[in-house]
């Protein structure tokens, strides 16, 4: 995949400003399809601040964002209601953005078939954050922002993950995510907040 | 007799026999106390004439309401205390059996009270108020039961309103003294005695026990069938456990 | 537009508000509630229950609009649910407007239907004019829902914003409360009321989703 | 019994009823929009205003605690502070004695103060009536705040659940509002209401903190 | 060590049910002074719900629980208010407990000192995790309970905490930890879900 293609995603000298202080400037990166970012940096650095502001959710202080490809965004809240149970859940979503995927399929590949029916309020934190993840399959989209994706996830959980991020890289998908651990997938570029 | 209201296995058994006698003897009272209130006894002006034979209805109920009441918040007691299942089904049963009763007397109370006082309710009488709020308290009562996600936290849940919902049953019974109200004291269960003339009194107190012995019929019905529904679900858990 | 987003707003926000126990049967109550509080305080006088009857029934059903709005936007920013929805692509006023709504139809309208039955608690004449007012209600509480929800919407980052959404949204809710009492007594300059009530209505269906999607897109940031 | 949790709950009720916005200003904006609301519903007859004048108070009173009241135990088994208050060791029903009280301090108080000022609004003469008055409020609201406390106890795993409450609570606040109105009003038999306002506030006060602490052993569950 | 002392906790024959089904049964552990047990298990296993149980917050359905020393308690739920600061926070625990700890010490020691006037509301993910360790500090306690305590904490952060466990077992404390990585304290015994 020499070919020039046009990036997934990119911004250039983004900063922002949190309680009178400026909490990283000067931020820029360009991804690739196919190309993995890992986000590091200490506790409180801005990780999610720089990942929502790639999403949209978050406005710069200063800075550009270009971001064509249509994206997923998993935070560390994983906005599932307490009433719904995953199957719920992800039978919403997939209304919403007109998937047809199967969601009986889904909640097997994420081992949440036991879980399928329990309400949000009662998920365990694993459940949740697999729940969440389960919306990445829902809907085919390029760029995936994922927030930490490994906290709360058992070993079977972490492998399966990586798995399916690695799938996502190989057909030509892009990812950016914060971590404090190695990633299990192959990483393109780090970047240091 | 008391051992068989301890342990399930001992009230279904005596339950199918006294449920039906219940019934039995409760709807004969009943029947027999609205045919003296309705064709035998005379009726009374000073009441609003023919309207008071309502009386043989709307008394019992409210006392059925009040009774029922302490019944619910007795058997939460009991449950909170020795959590003995049985108690907390018997204040399941209860509930919706006492919102009916007090309904009814709240119903009779209107229509009594049209053609005597003039008007079908008084917002500021302090007895139709608090009996209203008593259905009210039957009916958040199951509103939080039911939005409890497991029986044993309905349960809890329950036992703490009913306990703290007691309250009411005192300013129900002493409204009438502790306030000038349109309704009148209290004239049969009173510190002296009942002062009521005995063809009232009879066919009054004979209506009284056969709605309570309905309604205690009528609550044993619905914890047999509240057992048995515990009962398949504890099944159906071990059948799934292997 | 693609309506598919919109309409699975609606039907999430309306789980949730049948999902806190008994659904419509609970803010009845809270109606019901009001109603049975405020004669104890007035006394029974028949006419001031008839003169305060109606006015008791607006004031009730902004209170409970306020009630059930409180928590709307706010839980969705608290669990993560506004991002998502932030992210749909659906214009994120119509999203907002379908939230409401549903929320309105769970809620506010189940009170106004109830309203009859209130009136005649007050010790109003059983006639047509109380399906009438029925209708007035059901009016005046979609805009309450409305203007209550840009409240809800501009608080939902301050928790136990609840009062303030309470000071945001009253004085929005003044004109539909003017024209709607006004509708309903009759008095002289009440012909175009019931009009206006509409209009009223109208405009704050037109606004508010903007209002509230701009909120909304600040809560997150 | 060592004082120093409870003392520390009361301190952090305190804070968090004030963090939201600007403290007491809002539950007075809360009343003052029902006092603007009703009249508009009513119209402005001098002598209606004066009769409705106590009783729109004390419903706004009521209406006022359990708006106040909705979230303050949800919030606590939301960020996970209901376990740590619960492992403190000092009773569960004086924590949540000392909570509800501060909230009271934070929102029922300052409310009960505002009366007078509300009462002339409502055409009442002024006169030393409204400073007793206030008492009467004062301890009336403190009810309504304990006995709401027992229904956001209640209902706090509930999201919502603010509609439950109301439910929940309001046929506990009828003797309290019944005495009150009746104190108020001074009618024939009206003499001892006062100490029976009292005597229902302080039952509330001692038996409600029990009936909160079960129940919110309940929500952790 | 080999003075047979108290143990600190012990259950035995522990069991819950959840929506009508079990999520686990005859559990049972002792916990010796200088011991660490880590629950091990997938996702949704019960582990939470142990520890919500060792702690005196749910109900077991049967089993028994002695715990005789007194415990601090680390859930997925971090129990700061969004008005509290870091240092409010602190402040406020150490008042309820009795604590005369330095909060500006303890502060420092979880490199909390730049974000120790945020309000909680604010906090990054690692920050609000740190403040509630913090808690472990304000007051000396025998046993720990800790929910995943690596969650949400960067390379430094797990470090500092591994040293703060081990002082903890040094000195006669006791831990019982949920986790799905490997420990960096020296574990006693796993007990799997
Ligand atoms: C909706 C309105 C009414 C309600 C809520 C109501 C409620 C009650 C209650 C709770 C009792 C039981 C009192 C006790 O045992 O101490 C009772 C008894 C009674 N009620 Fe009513 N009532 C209403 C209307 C009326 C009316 C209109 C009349 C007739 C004018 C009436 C006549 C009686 C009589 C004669 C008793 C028996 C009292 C006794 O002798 O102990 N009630 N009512
Ligand atoms: N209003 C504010 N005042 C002061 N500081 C603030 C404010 N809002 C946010 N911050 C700071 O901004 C930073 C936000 O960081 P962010 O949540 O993006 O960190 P992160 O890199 O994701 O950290 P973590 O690894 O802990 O998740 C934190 O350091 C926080 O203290
Ligand atoms: N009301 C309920 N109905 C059905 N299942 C329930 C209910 N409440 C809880 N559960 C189940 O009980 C389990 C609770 O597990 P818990 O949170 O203790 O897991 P955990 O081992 O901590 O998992 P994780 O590693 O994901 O944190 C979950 O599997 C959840 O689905
Ligand atoms: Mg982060
Ligand atoms: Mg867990």
């Amino acid at each position: 995949m020499t070919v020039s293609t046009a990036p997934l995603l990119s911004a250039s000298g983004l900063a922002i400003l949190r309680g009178e202080r400026v909490l990283f400037r000067g931020i820029g990166l360009t991804l690739q399809p196919g190309e993995a970012i890992v986000l590091r940096g200490a506790n409180g650095a801005g990780k999610t601040t720089l990942l929502r502001m790639l999403a949209g959710l978050t406005r710069p202080e200063a800075g550009e964002i270009a971001r064509p490809a249509a994206h997923h965004w998993i935070g560390h809240k994983e906005g599932i209601k307490p009433q719904e149970t995953p199957r719920i859940h992800l039978a919403l979503w997939a209304k919403a953005w007109g998937s047809s995927a199967s969601i009986a399929d889904i909640l097997d590949q994420l081992a949440l078939t036991r879980a399928a029916d329990v309400p949000g309020r009662y998920l365990s934190a694993g459940q949740r954050r697999r729940t969440a993840f389960a919306r990445l399959l829902l809907e085919a989209r390029p760029l995936w922002l994922l927030d930490e994706p490994y906290t709360a996830l058992d070993a079977a959980g972490k492998t399966m993950l990586d798995q399916v991020i690695s799938g996502h890289l190989r057909t030509g998908g892009a990812i950016i995510a914060s971590m404090h651990d190695a990633a299990g997938f192959p990483v393109t570029a780090e970047v240091t907040l | 007799m008391w051992s068989a209201f301890a342990n399930p296995h001992k009230f279904l058994k005596f339950s199918a026999v006294a449920a039906p006698l219940f019934y039995g003897a409760g709807m004969l009272c009943i029947l027999w106390g609205l045919w003296q209130g309705l064709w035998i006894v005379p009726k009374d002006d000073y009441q609003g004439g023919d309207i008071m034979r309502v009386m043989f209805i709307h008394v019992p109920a409210a006392w059925l309401a009040m009774v029922s009441y302490s019944g619910l918040a007795v058997a939460s007691f009991v449950w909170f205390i020795w959590r003995h299942e049985l108690a907390d089904i018997a204040a399941k049963a209860i509930a919706p059996l006492g919102a009916v009763w007090t309904a009814l007397c709240l119903a009779t109370g209107s229509i009594w009270g049209k053609p005597t006082w003039g008007t079908w309710w008084q917002w500021d009488d302090a007895r139709m108020m608090s009996v209203l709020f008593l259905l009210f308290l039957f009916l958040g009562y199951m509103a939080l039961r039911a939005s409890m996600d497991s029986r044993q936290k309905a349960a809890r849940a329950g036992a703490i309103l009913a306990m703290v919902g007691a309250v009411n049953v005192p300013l129900i019974k002493f409204s009438v003294d502790l306030f000038t109200s349109l309704h009148q004291p209290a004239s049969v269960i009173t510190a002296d005695g009942p002062k009521m003339a005995a063809v009232y009194l009879t066919p009054l107190l004979i209506s009284g026990l056969g709605h309570a012995l309905l309604f205690g019929g009528l609550v044993m019905t619905h914890m047999r069938t509240e057992i048995r529904e515990r009962r398949i679900a504890r099944l159906t858990a071990q059948a799934l456990e292997g | 537009m693609n309506a598919a987003p919109i309409w699975a707003a609606f039907r999430q926000a309306f789980a949730e508000a049948w999902a806190g126990g008994a659904g419509a049967l609970l803010p009845l109550g809270f109606l019901g509630g009001a109603a049975v509080l405020v004669p104890l305080g007035i006394g029974s006088d028949t006419e001031t229950l008839k003169a305060v009857g109606p006015g008791i029934i607006w004031v009730s059903l902004a209170l409970s609009s306020l009630v059930t709005l409180e928590r709307i936007f706010q839980a969705d920013v608290e669990d993560g649910t506004l991002d998502l929805w932030l992210q749909t692509g659906a214009p994120m006023a119509a999203v907002a407007a379908a939230k409401t709504l549903a929320h309105w139809l769970a809620a506010g309208l189940p009170l106004a239907l109830a309203s009859p039955l209130l009136a005649l608690m007050f010790q109003a004449q059983a006639s047509l004019d109380l399906i009438a007012h029925l209708g007035l209600y059901a009016l005046g509480s979609l805009a309450f829902f409305f203007w209550g929800g840009v409240g809800a919407a501009l608080s939902a980052t301050v928790r136990r914003g609840g009062l303030l959404i309470s000071i945001i949204a009253l004085p929005l809710y003044v004109p539909t409360a003017i024209f709607g009492s006004l509708a309903m007594t009759g008095g002289i300059g009440s012909d175009g009321a019931p009009m206006l009530l509409a209009a009223s209505t109208l405009f704050a269906c037109a606004v508010a989703p903007y209002a509230m999607a701009a909120a909304l897109r600040l809560a997150a940031d």
